[in-house]
């Protein structure tokens, strides 16, 4: 996130008028801090998609009847407005299935490069023995294994940046491992376990120093902060649907129009050819020749009206909001004896995500303590096994908000951890 | 017929589709294009021949709907004596129109007989159709 | 299919009272005749999705809290559902986007362990120069172009058993294409342009002779006939939701456990692992190790909404109401006039789909006018170009059924087909 | 604390997590295995001892919530003595328990202790951590 004119936080009546957009927050038992894993929905999306199915529902880019063509227009229109929602052109967003495809799109797309398919255009990504990939100690394992998986199958290798105790990116161990040989580099926005931003200008700079390409894991950034992927400078994006108030089911990839339209593709099929024999078969330009097959229709429509909502509260006030948050949660939960914040230490920038590990209890059985009082939280190693490791845990207890969470359950949330260190501790 | 069909499928463009002008390729093309509708597999090469740095005329060979073959067949028709500048701003115009969904009608003056196509533009899933030739056309320019 | 008790088609009375389920065919000026494209969705899937999202949504197989527990339940009584449709068991379906990611997770799947991935285990999928796979001339795109992309990545060569001119499957050439370099035999259980059925017993068979993988692309049979994977004996097969009532963005592979098990993963990420290092990662076994990030979960709930109505129907009946349709169109359209009906002779067995060419008239026409009387038709190649070629044409127009097509919409496609070629022809 | 805590969290659970029973592997174990639990990567190794055709006593080593450490060493206090078929008629009765949803308590003549694990079958997410140990045992019993 750049630096930005500071926006006002949503007042509690405000967040308290969402609510009520969102059918399952209605149940006054559910204290939902587990927008990290999956957001909850409007009915703005819910409907949106039912609209489409009850109305419209048709097979795009493909017939020629009149509702089809609606549905294609439809389905384009997604696309614009969530193109535009990241900063991105229409022809360079391209729909998966979550961001985890999208992540392996990039990987198989540089591997199939590798593997000699793709013409000329595609020697720009071909890895050859001693090519480097640089990825971070701290990634969730969607923007880990695909980049194991590439290197072992190309014969390149797999570096990484280290972090310190506090999880933080060692910069000028970066600088050290970033070089020449340096094909690529992947990176979180925003650590999924840790609550806080990367330095994303400095690692590109590196990159870019290098002539390697970047690859941003935003599943945590666009949810929650004003994200621009151009502005960033980054060569490709990943986020997913169903943490952003959209559906499950998809996805998205950014990429930079001259690298998508070189990079070969990835699934095949239906839909992303222009001219096909037994033997051989051309593709289209960039998104299509990445989409084969039917696409997630209702829930591009469905993720577009998510967009729009959030664009509606307006990202700049959704990110303060979320800030604010944050920022309770981390002292609160700092504060607590027997508690080890992990991340970003209270006071420094976080997003309205906090995990934590409590002294002789493991998270499974802090999470279940919370459940019992209606807090859903998430405990485990949050696909982020190393990353826990390095920390020296095997499992850590997650709270993460949303633009429909209210400081009272964060408030609620602190209550019940104290409690259950009491519950859990009291014996000892 | 409704009237929406009619606007569509006005005689010229039948007749045309029936009775295409200029189809069938010549030798000594100054450049050519390829192209492809995806959705159906229709497939057009056109190719411009030019005389003293305008276009001679252009020659076309390929096979698909009513209005691909009619939309080939008047630009055909529109190009000859133009300037390289000048079709393509023909190009333009027509793109424009074709895009339009209904609200701008292909202008008489620069695009002559492609006023028939002005009732492609309300059914977007054949201005690939209309397109195929223009588009075609646009990709030989840019290589000459 | 297997030949099985006659069951009774639906009566005019049934499909009116089941038309009612769709909320889309309301519209009284909707013919919708490409179901074979895409269906529609009765209530009992759009009601099943949205109760799942107002009331239960959150992340699966992740969280410890109830609400999670609950998703995860509901997650893995779809799948249940879904697998046992098809004669499955439930650790032998596999989520995926649709039905072309199915494909290519086993053609990738087979990619990777030629790449040396998978280890021991993983041996038997292996492809060596010299090696053949084999599909047919009539395939979908989707199962043609993975199939492509694998052989030239691997060395393996791509063989293919060719159609007559009705389109038919040339066995006698199938026998001696499938020799002892045949790794894989890939092909359609219905063809989605002739309708025709293939003999899946013969293939497998010849196949199974020389120790090959079958897979099946199922895509236009599972949501119109009873299909039992295990009972046809391939090893793998592939069909998407979206075609049989269901949601977009979700379908299914089936494959025998022990191959499913022994697959090199494809797509990576998170929730498919057991230990992640920074190095290397340890897969679960299927279905999950296919299964990379948050998965469709609404969408697999959806889906095994359709698979419970259509069982209710009862998918003998069902097969039996669209062959009476299918029968119906070919002999109306092979009637007329100038059209050309592609696939089986009218009499032979097919399922509600014929596609036919007009002469002198291009398939974008045909469909237009029809659009115009609201009948939706599809035009083109329906991603199968090869097959076309062969027919000696380059697109043609199809007409297609789902349960909920009557009698009447049939008359109506072929009334307006008969106009169509005189409206087209008059002036030549 | 609600009973639905109560009932999951009963005090012997809780004792056992902070005092586990037979933790720490020994040399000349007859057999072993380790076990991941993939939502959480919580992981235990166990180890079968065998004298006489019978199991003398397990011992194992891991990390992991109150349900999964006490399950373990509630499991190390039953085997001693059994036969392998003894032990894995045990392991049998406690999955059908665990997957009962709360339906099937756990039997007390075969499982001892392990009834005051009954009430995590009502939590299908925690199943796994009170089969972990159990699950360790019998592939370990496989190995024998
Ligand atoms: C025979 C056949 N195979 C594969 C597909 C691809 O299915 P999907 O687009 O849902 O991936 C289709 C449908 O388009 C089909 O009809
Ligand atoms: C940082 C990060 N990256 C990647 C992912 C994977 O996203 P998905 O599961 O939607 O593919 C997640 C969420 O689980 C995440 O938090």
């Amino acid at each position: 996130m750049r630096p930005q004119a500071a926006a006002a936080a949503l007042s509690d009546d405000e967040v308290l008028g969402l609510r009520a957009d969102f059918p399952i927050l209605a149940d006054e038992r559910l204290v939902y801090l587990d927008s990290g894993a999956t957001s909850q929905k409007p009915f703005a999306v819910l409907d949106a998609e039912r609209a489409y199915l009850e109305h419209e529902n048709a097979a795009v880019h493909r017939g020629a009847h009149s509702l089809a063509a609606e549905a294609t227009e439809r389905f384009e229109d997604a696309r614009a407005t969530v193109a535009a929602f990241v900063g991105a052109e229409e022809e360079e967003l391209v729909w998966t299935e979550n961001a985890t495809a999208a992540l392996n799109t990039v990987a198989y797309g540089i591997g199939n490069a590798s593997a000699g398919r793709g013409g000329p255009e595609a020697d720009r990504f071909r890895l050859r023995a001693g090519d480097e990939l640089v990825v971070t100690e701290l990634e969730h394992h969607a923007n880990l294994i695909p980049w194991q998986e590439l290197a072992a199958r190309t014969g390149a290798t797999l570096r990484f940046i280290p972090v310190d105790d506090a999880g933080a990116l060692d910069l000028a161990e970066a600088a050290r491992i970033i070089g020449p040989a340096t094909r690529l580099v992947a990176f979180s926005h925003v650590s999924n376990v840790l609550g806080g931003m990367s330095p994303v200008d400095d690692l590109v700079a590196l990159a870019q120093g290098v002539g390697a390409l970047t690859v941003l894991d935003a599943c945590q950034s666009v949810p929650h902060l004003p994200v621009d992927v151009q502005a960033l400078g980054v060569d490709f994006a990943a986020f997913s649907g169903h943490k952003m108030l959209g559906p499950t089911g998809i996805g998205a990839l950014y990429g930079r129009r001259e690298l998508l339209d070189a990079l070969p593709p990835f699934l095949t099929g239906g839909s992303m050819i222009t001219t096909v024999t037994m033997e051989r078969a051309e593709y289209l330009p960039a998104p299509q020749r990445f989409e084969a097959g039917t696409q997630p229709v209702a829930q591009a429509i469905g993720l577009a009206a998510a967009a729009r909502y959030l664009d509606a509260i307006g990202m700049a006030r959704i990110a303060a909001h979320e800030a604010e948050l944050g920022a309770r949660l981390a002292e609160g939960v700092a504060a607590i004896d027997g508690v080890r914040l992990l991340g970003p230490a209270p006071g420094e920038p976080r997003v309205g995500l906090a995990s934590f590990a409590v002294d002789g209890v493991h998270a499974h059985d802090v999470g279940q303590f919370l459940d019992d009082r209606g807090i859903a939280v998430r405990v485990g190693h949050h696909c982020a096994q190393p990353l826990h490791r390095r920390l020296g845990i095997t499992a850590s207890t997650r709270a993460s908000t949303a633009v429909y969470t209210t400081r009272q359950e964060v408030d609620l949330l602190l209550d019940g951890l104290r409690d259950a260190v009491t519950f859990f501790g009291v014996r000892s | 017929m409704s009237a929406g069909l009619g606007g569509l499928y006005q005689d010229v463009i039948l007749d045309l589709a029936r009775h295409p002008h200029a189809k069938g390729l010549e030798d000594g093309a100054a450049s050519s294009s390829h192209q492809v509708n995806p959705t159906c597999g229709d497939e057009v090469t056109l190719q411009l021949h030019v005389e003293g740095g305008r276009i001679d005329r252009i020659r076309w060979e390929g096979d698909g709907c009513a209005i691909s073959q009619s939309s080939a067949s008047i630009l055909a028709d529109l190009a000859p004596g133009l300037s390289g500048p000048e079709l393509q701003e023909r190009i333009d115009a027509f793109r424009v129109a074709m895009r339009s969904k209904g609200r701008i009608e292909p202008d008489e003056e620069l695009l002559g007989d492609a006023v028939v196509l002005g009732g492609v533009s309300r059914y977007t899933a054949r201005v690939k159709c209309a397109m195929l030739a223009w588009v075609a056309a646009e990709d030989a320019l840019r290589k000459l």
